[in-house]
């Protein structure tokens, strides 16, 4: 894998920031969209384009095929065993509100419970807050260590009394970077009679997901991380689960017969797809998923590895700054404080300099209290990113430190 | 090296860096007539705000304890100052030409007052950072209204 | 406004299907794009992309413009009397679903009932559905004469023991064409003590929408009718219904402060904006308004009525040839059958001309039974259809009935 | 003015056109074994199928009453004669040639019964159109199963 090709794919990787090279290290947030996603997008307008599943016409048809690709190739990505898996989505957040909906007021029983952990993002966390209060699920949170991780001992005696009929955890945060070992926590779910979602919004970009060897039972992903577009969002979960679940949305599309006493639902997974969906972005989706397999995760894991081991040391010997999350396995997200600045004055003075980072409560205020802190700074690495933006962020930052002092 | 954010001098002025490190009304009142708490979520920043009035109504002292950036505390403690002595719509007068200058950076008709609040008119070049400046203006004028809670726009 | 300048624009007019120019009389189901579409989101993708919202540096704030911007765009088009009242969703599917969770769950009270009428589209049939099902609240439908109007009388009668919280009917029908009367059924609806949404998603494309006259209190339509890309929808409500709803999905951006006992909300209208938004889509959306609004309704629905008058004329002309639905006031939607064949087979032999119309039920099973089909085939108009189409048409539909004969 | 459609001619044959329009098995038997309904929601087709069954369990005779288009209502009559004497197994088979004919347009091994619906391999280049040449199969299959009711893939 050569990053200077790669960036060559990434068309605003050229552009300047108040004057300065962008130095774009916000891909945690959302990721850049490589040439070949811009390209589908506009050749699906340009050429071939009407809403889909419905028309009996050539246009309808063609496009009609380029958006169930993209379930394939999404089935292919995370190892699906069967596409009629893969259910579209807005977003990450709409997926796990989907699950709570579905599967928690459908199939949840009021007295159940589900599990979460301290490092969730506010998606996998309101959606289960919302549940409890309109149907009486009780919502339990796995504690972390003091370096970051999901304390398994406790996480597993949150499950004990068997109450437990769905554990939903991050799969990498997007905070600390911990990514959390997801095989075990679907051992521990499924001996408890529990079954396992996880949210790898931050997980999928980083590392190779086989839902198949995971063993888990739903899992949940956004397109505009994986340098995708933004509206869409894939929710896989166990085929037999989404048939035993009722609709989430009503409308065009997931209804196999209406009248107006009954109506009946489409078979699996338009059940879950109502109205016309994001057409555009599915197509666009197809090419990110393409050019990300293209690339293969063993070669973008290797990198952002090199990259976070470089981040880490070079960060780790500014004075007077903490790195938050020391997690043993860990993607390549750093969140960061200095002694002498506030994060957000930390970001403007970067910005100046062209380097984009994020601060703030990055979406997980739970978390943010158990660090101590109201907000961090926050370096998020993409497949574009080169040592030598990580150099500039430490000297920046170095420089930074001084000005405050 | 400092040179390097030389730019940043509009926005970071010497009165910003040093009322941000060190306000001089960044503590709550002993005894206070009103008080009220801004939130802003989106950033982490937090901010409570204390009011004595003086037996006419005006505002003799406040106070403020605040978590949050150089912008928010500096702008907490030049407002304290510049409101001591005000009425309450004079106070809510005061926040609208505040606000205006925060988001323009211009201020046509600048008084004393304004003038005092000046330094921080270089923040209207960072859009997302305008709130950090009226977040305590926010908790300010709650207090006087009555409220507890203010979030920032 | 001249026809031909409009179809440079698009760049997909251009293209030909199986060796002939393609005629696309499809655009109820979804409308092309124009050039200023596609170039405002390559430009954002290529020059000024990050997360909105939540970022502190350049990029992110450009990107929170541009995709704020849009909703002064959607708040002008509809002229609503504030930016606050314009909730982003996926379409207007989901727009209807967000009333029916958020104000139907949330506000109305079991044995209160919804109504809404004979010639809905499924999404703002289900819905209501679900509601009723999980909820309690009544559905009441309001018959439609033989013409395809709203029957007013039997409307208003639905309404009068004062049990009816919601009316929710299409402004469009996209079967038959048909515009109903909003304004009073907004009446009606106020004078029995009744809400009143309207289903948009056709109307809008044809007319100017004015929330204030109209002085309905919900209005849903969804971007990829009105030429702006897939993904992105908009629900109009008034701000103090807004204010007094729950929110519908739950996640990042929506909250004011989470903690795991109990979250608050955030202000409207991102109390109902979960997660990521659709952020290219809403940019996309921006450009199609601009260009609508740049072209002007007035002349849009000109154009509109003088195609509707040719087509039902000429179509009118076949023998054999059934026409479904003769409203006074109708928009661009008409649809037909043919004696001697069936909708699917027209269909397939118009699409072999390169002639993309519609055949099926059009998401409207129960007007489908009303008006005694199982099926019909529709032409559709957009502002790039010419006379010289609906000529073709209309020539060929003959020679599709002799083929048949 | 037909030769319009002379393109058409592979999915729209004579035998098509013919069948559709008066089909030999279009009725309900007035003495069956089995009977199942099967539904394209998408597009509004309907067909119910009628089986009655030889005393070896072979299908004896097969009727239905269908809406739908040409090709559907074609399809379920050339259906309804070529599993006449067929067992449930055999007619399994049958639907599962017959499917990969209408899905590609090739049939590698067509025996004398895949003949008899080789008119329909035409309807492959219309994906589109594909179920309404299946949808009858569905519900015949369904009635042998016992089952109520099929819907199309
Ligand atoms: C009248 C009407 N309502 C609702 C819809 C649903 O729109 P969408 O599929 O974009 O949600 C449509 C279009 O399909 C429509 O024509
Ligand atoms: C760990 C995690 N979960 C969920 C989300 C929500 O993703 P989205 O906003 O696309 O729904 C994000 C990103 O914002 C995330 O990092």
């Amino acid at each position: 894998m050569n990053v200077d090709d790669i960036r060559r794919d990434f068309p605003i990787l050229s552009q300047t920031i108040r004057g300065k090279p962008l130095i774009y290290l916000d891909s945690g947030a959302s990721a850049q969209k490589p040439r070949a996603v811009i390209d589908a997008m506009v050749n699906a307008m340009e050429t071939q384009y009407a809403n889909v599943h419905r028309g009996l016409h050539w246009m309808s048809e063609r496009t009609t095929d380029a958006y169930e690709a993209t379930r394939d190739a999404a089935a292919k990505l995370m190892n699906a065993g069967d596409r009629a898996e893969i259910v579209f989505t807005r977003n990450s957040t709409e997926a796990m509100n989907l699950v709570a909906h579905s599967y928690g007021r459908g199939i949840l029983k009021a007295g159940q419970a589900v599990v979460i952990s301290a490092m969730e993002h506010h998606s996998n966390i309101v959606p289960w807050q919302m549940l409890r209060d309109a149907h009486g699920v009780e919502l339990r949170v796995a504690p972390i260590t003091d370096a970051g991780e999901l304390d398994m001992a406790a996480f597993e005696a949150l499950l004990e009394d068997g109450k437990v009929g769905l554990v939903s955890v991050t799969h990498m945060s997007n905070v600390l970077g911990t990514v959390t070992p997801a095989e075990r926590i679907v051992q521990i779910a499924h001996a408890h009679g529990a079954k396992a979602m996880f949210d790898g919004s931050q997980a999928i970009v980083h590392r190779p997901i086989d839902v198949q060897a995971l063993g888990c039972d739903f899992y949940a992903w956004t397109g505009h991380k994986l340098y995708g577009p933004t509206g869409i969002g894939v929710l896989w979960a166990r085929r037999e689960l989404l048939e035993a679940m009722p609709p989430f949305l009503g409308g065009g599309d997931m209804i196999s017969s209406v009248t107006f006493e009954k109506s009946t639902w489409a078979q699996v997974p338009h059940k879950f797809e109502a109205g016309t969906p994001a057409i555009l972005e599915g197509i666009g989706l197809k090419a990110a998923i393409d050019y990300v397999l293209g690339i293969g995760y063993e070669a973008l894991a290797a990198h952002e590895l090199a990259l976070t081991d470089h981040a880490l040391a070079r960060l780790g010997a500014i004075e007077g700054l903490k790195i938050y999350g020391r997690a043993q396995d860990r993607g390549g997200v750093i969140s960061f404080m200095l002694d002498k600045a506030h994060a957000h004055d930390v970001a403007t003075l970067l910005d100046r300099q062209g380097i984009a980072v994020r601060a703030g409560n990055h979406c997980a205020e739970p978390l943010m209290r158990r660090l101590g802190v109201d907000s961090t700074a926050r370096a998020s690495f993409g497949m574009y990113t080169t040592m030598a933006e990580i150099d500039a962020l430490a000297d920046t930052l170095n420089r930074v430190r001084e000005f405050f002092t | 090296m400092a040179d390097t954010f030389d730019d940043l001098r509009d926005l970071y002025q010497e009165v910003i860096l040093d009322r941000g490190r060190h306000p001089r009304h960044g503590q709550r009142l002993e005894t206070f007539d009103a008080t009220a708490k801004g939130d802003n979520p989106m950033c982490g920043d937090r901010v409570q705000v204390w009011v004595a009035f003086a037996p006419d109504s005006t505002i003799a002292e406040t106070g403020f304890e605040a978590r949050g950036c150089a912008i928010s505390v500096a702008s907490a403690d030049l407002m304290a100052e510049t409101v001591q002595g005000r009425s309450k719509a004079d106070t809510a007068a005061l926040f609208a030409s505040f606000r205006d200058m925060v988001r323009t950076g211009v201020c046509p008709a600048c008084d004393t007052a304004m003038e005092q609040l000046a330094p921080l008119s270089g923040v209207h070049e960072y859009p997302s950072r305008v709130k950090c400046a009226t977040l305590p203006w926010h908790a300010l004028i709650a207090a006087l209204d009555g409220t507890k809670e203010a979030s920032s726009e």
